[in-house]
């Protein structure tokens, strides 16, 4: 088993296939269906796609900020494909893979960027936590999940997703620790996108690979190419499946790249340079996963336009839903913040309907 | 019926919610092995097994990040903060994510959790063990903040909070754990959070307190009513939600009100029941209301304790300037 | 002199700041390649080098807890917290260490720092990116707590700010970052802290604002004065300490009085305010003093937003009700 | 180097000298003339002498709650011993011998103690933060004190203590990492007492040893004897001369063992067992010191008696003038709450003043 014998001290990056889409590490390759490689490939595709057209409806000024994911497909994707259903996610706030392979719709998943949070009110078999927006504390949460699932005699196992910067958070750390001490079922997975924001991996922590912060809380730690989405996959797949017998949490980082902007308030130009972007375009984690597939004969050239154009339509259509949507009901923001309305709520509920009625509002 | 301290009341109210809901954790530092520094979870662990009362690692980021995991999976935490004074390492879980958990998804998940800590002074401890932050938990929107001042209260309050749907902060007035006993039934009950007490009712003035400052209040009055004065005494005890209904009808019979707290003065707690009594008896008012609390100083060491606080000699002076305004 | 955006106005604060004192050091989440996401440290890393101005670790508990420490040692840290909803892992060093190092060592350490944090809503931003949290800075003994409204006070508050021997949380309104220009003058100036700004004189009513809240506020008042009404208005600037004499003469001279702030209501600043003013100037009272803040909801998304914060037409609804009580 | 070499995934505890105060490893014998050993020695002593006696006041209703240090001593002077006057320490809250070996009046050590804090006033070529209660929250100050130290040119170094217990929190992780980027010059001490008040350090924390942490933070981390004063001597000396030639922060995790009560208001019996404590004493760090100075003639039974009433009676003065203190002036707990009191704390402080006037407090 790679987790026992891999020593983040010493071994290299985690890969079974190369940026060309070949298999060079055949005894690692997992055993996936064609059905199933299709669905992550096509998650990835529809994931890069979503992006790509927010991409433009914010700069057409019809979007609020928004998080891309480019780049980062085969992380997300290659490990959300090794998770059961059953299983929990705590996200931080970039990882759109994961929420549609677990089958978040797009639908929710658009209305929470648009400022309403009715979105994150997702179908509840999803089993993904809220984005969280406070860097790492979403970790925190995993460990309790992965807890009271032991406590309640359930096999789930607790996955958490967090950033090379927020490796640098005290959360991140205690979450660690917790597990460790636990023993909960618990995966940690860092995508190491190589910055936080403009702050570059190099000064935010010193030591050679993430995933060798594991040795402190004495669980095993790997570092695996997070471009390329069988070694993700079969890594998770590992941590996952060690959770679930009880052996214990894990940590996993996805050497990755950020290819877009932090997010569209941010200009990756005044911190790095094109070049830079350019070197990691030829690592594409969605590129070299089609050329496999192709190779295979599982994919071609009409079945890609096919699917992209037909996903392209969905997305604008769900788009366009969405910005009809309008401004949340006055009752929304009230009735939530308690199982029920408080007095004072109650009172600045009607306070604030009868002023918005006058104003005709 | 049994007569209990303050303490011991906490410690059946956990008790008998263990009893009652398998689901009721409690965990935190030192609370399993030792039953917690002042052993308010004291033999829980021996009756409930080490899965149900646990100690946790020491961080409290992790001990209310945790319990929001749990409280989402369906688990009842119920969570021990040492001191007051220590839950500023879990704060930022407590104000981004218990708070906010249920508005964030819309009331999908939720945090049935309650975060249990003694606070307030009194007690010649060392630094940040004496502090009263309610007004940091009860500015905070998606938090219920409880404090009781009596056993029988203390229990019932407790096993209301552990089952309310929603986040409850319990501060337990360290100072008067053992100061006093109660008789309070062997049964389960519980108190509404959100409803003020009116100990004892009177027609010159009201009075508001909390916690461990209701009894120096109590002992103010006494001696204020053998002048003949005649004052209504409420209890907070919920500090969030806030009963305002209770305080203004009685400041509307009595005319003037003060409000006596052991937080600092200033964007203290006082200010918001003066605020509340402005705008809804400021028409019947025949003085000035007023706030009795401790002084905008770093809350002293022993050997200035005594000057931070307000006691009883303090609240009478203050209280009668009201009644005499 | 030079016509300035508030966020410039910051940015040259901190620029001569760093030219006059050497000691002056700026750190903080992407402040340095970058200048901040908002660009308020722009140029200081490429003018003054790496090691006085850099980016620090995610982490901002750190970047307090270091600056304590390197303000203990001489140098005078002015660090940025991305955005104030982002202060609370770093609140526990705020709060157990910053405001309390003097007292604790009776003077022997202290912390000479400012820790910059833009704050408030209106910018349509993701969770946390629009709280207004300065009770939690104000209700703590040892902080000070400053909030400009225009690019001249920016500038010479926070200059004032650099220089303070204690530690001061300095809020930026972001929503006003870039709303107006103003001249501000080339040299170095610094306003006191402490002192609160009478905006504009009148006699029927006493408004109190600060932060974007003041241009809000201005804009009602004139609809008002359209309509006949002579209003004061006051900015805060300094939420703490609280510049009482300003407010008690002023509402000694108009009788009624308001406060408009975008901190959500209960327990808020808005309540100290009033209750200020109950203590010093309550018999001049000729209405009940009114509160004109943020509802206590979680700060909703942006399609929620403009329920939340007041806006003009609710300023201009409530202040008149209370002119014409 | 002991530093460079030392691995705490595979290398054994550091010793020199053993628990009969034989020097097993005379390699790593440090330098140490005569009189430095017996400054050192009488330091410990002293340090257990005031343990004790306060403990005595304490159970004499004379002393508020107390922090004692029993059995710590060697972990606590050793490393003092390898600090220069005018480097920095942040400690926690049970380092009696680093205040001590430092130069800290006892008056003032008392005084604290008793609750004044003018205690924590102390000499300012002492150069030890005051006490820290929030745990692990001091170790953030020791990285921004010796980041200042090189900004301004000085090579001091600021070496912080934690406990095992402290090691948990967030602000342990942040600070390891902060000064492991700014490549500060620091050295983190683990006084690893084997409890954080009841609870074990087993349930504290899982790895094989609470050095290998530093494995996270790409920094040296080395398991020492913490009973031994020349091994945490020697290692120390090297953490801290490593840093003063900037070559990096460290970490060191000083094993020993609390003898005494968490606090005096602790009771240990209710979580271990007398026997655990017994087989500590035989480990006792102040005996096999003794021994040692004895066996190579620079101390005797004599002097040790001679020494011991000396300081008894000194401790016994000192206490007796703390505990004649009384309160603090009411002007002390205004004036240093900010430079100059706020006109709020004025007029507070004139109320205040009116009012004990009047009681005739
Ligand atoms: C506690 C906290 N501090 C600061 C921020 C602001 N912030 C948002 S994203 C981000 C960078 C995160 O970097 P990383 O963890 O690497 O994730 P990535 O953005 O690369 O996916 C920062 C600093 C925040 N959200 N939370
Ligand atoms: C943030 C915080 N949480 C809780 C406490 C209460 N407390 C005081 S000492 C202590 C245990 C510390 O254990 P360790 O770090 O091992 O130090 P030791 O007491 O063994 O010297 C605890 C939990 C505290 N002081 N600060
Ligand atoms: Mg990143
Ligand atoms: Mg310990």
């Amino acid at each position: 088993m790679l987790l026992d014998t891999y020593n983040p001290l010493v071994d290299e990056m985690v890969q079974i296939m190369d940026k060309e889409g070949k298999i060079v590490n055949p005894d690692l390759m997992p055993d996936l269906t064609p059905e199933e490689m299709l669905k992550m490939y096509k998650t990835m595709r529809f994931s890069r796609i979503i992006d790509e057209k927010t991409l433009q409806y914010q700069r057409q000024g019809r979007m609020l900020t928004y998080a891309p994911n480019l780049g980062q497909e085969a992380a997300q994707v290659g490990s959300a494909a090794a998770i059961r259903q059953t299983d929990w996610v705590a996200p931080s706030f970039r990882e759109l893979g994961v929420w549609l392979y677990k089958g978040a719709p797009l639908h929710n998943i658009f209305l929470y960027w648009f400022g309403n949070e009715m979105g994150m009110h997702m179908p509840e078999e999803v089993r993904i936590l809220p984005v969280s927006v406070p860097i790492a504390s979403q970790m925190q949460h995993a460990t309790g999940l992965a807890f009271a699932a032991r406590y309640r005699g359930l096999d789930d196992v607790a996955i958490a997703y967090v950033g090379d910067g927020g490796t640098s958070q005290g959360d991140f750390h205690e979450a660690l620790n917790f597990a460790s001490v636990q023993n909960t079922a618990n995966v940690f997975i860092i995508q190491n996108n190589q910055f936080a924001i403009s702050t570059r991996r190099e000064i935010q922590t010193k030591t050679k690979t993430i995933a060798q912060k594991a040795i402190g809380y004495g669980i095993p730690g790997i570092l695996v190419d997070g471009n390329d989405v069988f070694a993700m996959y079969a890594v998770t797949k590992e941590a996952v499946d060690r959770a679930r017998r009880g052996d214990g949490p894990s940590l996993i980082e996805a050497y990755t790249y950020r290819m877009g902007a932090h997010t569209t308030s941010d200009d990756p130009t005044v911190y790095r340079k094109d070049e830079e972007v350019e070197a990691w375009k030829d690592k594409d984690p969605i590129d070299r996963f089609r050329k496999y597939l192709i190779s295979e004969g599982h994919w071609d050239i009409d079945k890609e336009k096919e699917y992209s154009d037909e996903r392209a339509q969905f997305v604008k259509e769900t788009f366009e839903t969405i910005e009809k949507s309008g401004d949340v009901p006055l009752e929304d923001i009230f009735d939530h913040v308690y199982a029920k309305r408080t007095p004072i709520l109650e009172a600045q509920y009607q306070l604030k309907k009868a002023f918005f009625e006058k104003e005709g509002k | 019926m049994s007569v209990l301290n303050l303490l011991e009341a906490v410690n059946m109210a956990m008790d008998q919610s263990m009893e009652n809901d398998k689901n009721v954790v409690v965990f935190g530092e030192d609370v399993g092995v030792e039953g917690g520094v002042f052993r308010a979870t004291k033999g829980l662990q021996a009756k409930y097994g080490v899965e149900r009362c646990f100690d946790s690692i020491l961080a409290e980021s992790s001990i209310i990040g945790s319990g929001i995991g749990m409280a989402i999976n369906g688990l009842k935490p119920v969570v021990e903060i040492q001191f007051s004074g220590f839950m500023f390492p879990g704060y930022n879980q407590i104000v981004t994510h218990a708070a906010r958990m249920r508005n964030r998804t819309r009331s999908l998940y939720t945090v049935p959790m309650v975060i249990r800590m003694p606070y307030g002074g009194g007690v010649r401890a060392l630094e940040h063990h004496s502090e009263s932050l309610e007004v940091l938990f009860a500015h905070t929107a998606g938090l219920k903040v409880v404090i009781p001042s009596t056993p029988y209260d203390a229990k019932g309050l407790l096993m209301a909070a552990i089952q309310d749907p929603d986040p409850v902060i319990f501060m337990e007035p360290k100072r008067i754990y053992r100061a006093f006993k109660q008789e309070v039934p062997d049964e389960p009950y519980m108190i509404p959070i959100g409803k003020a007490k009116v100990v004892k009712e009177g027609k010159d003035m009201t009075v508001v307190a909390w916690g461990a400052m209701v009894r120096e209040t109590q002992k103010a009055i006494e001696k204020l009513e053998a002048e003949g004065h005649s004052i209504e005494l409420i209890d907070l005890r919920t500090i969030s939600p806030i009963d305002k209904e209770t305080i203004i009808k009685s400041v509307q019979k009595t005319g003037r009100f003060a409000v006596v707290h052991e937080a600092a003065t200033t964007y203290g707690p006082g200010g918001e029941l003066i605020t509340i009594v402005n705008e809804g008896a400021f028409l019947y008012l025949e003085a000035p209301p007023k706030r009795i609390s401790s002084i905008d100083t770093v809350v002293p060491l022993p050997k200035g304790e005594h000057y931070y606080v307000p006691d009883m000699a303090l609240i009478v002076e203050e209280l009668k300037s009201v009644l005499e305004f």
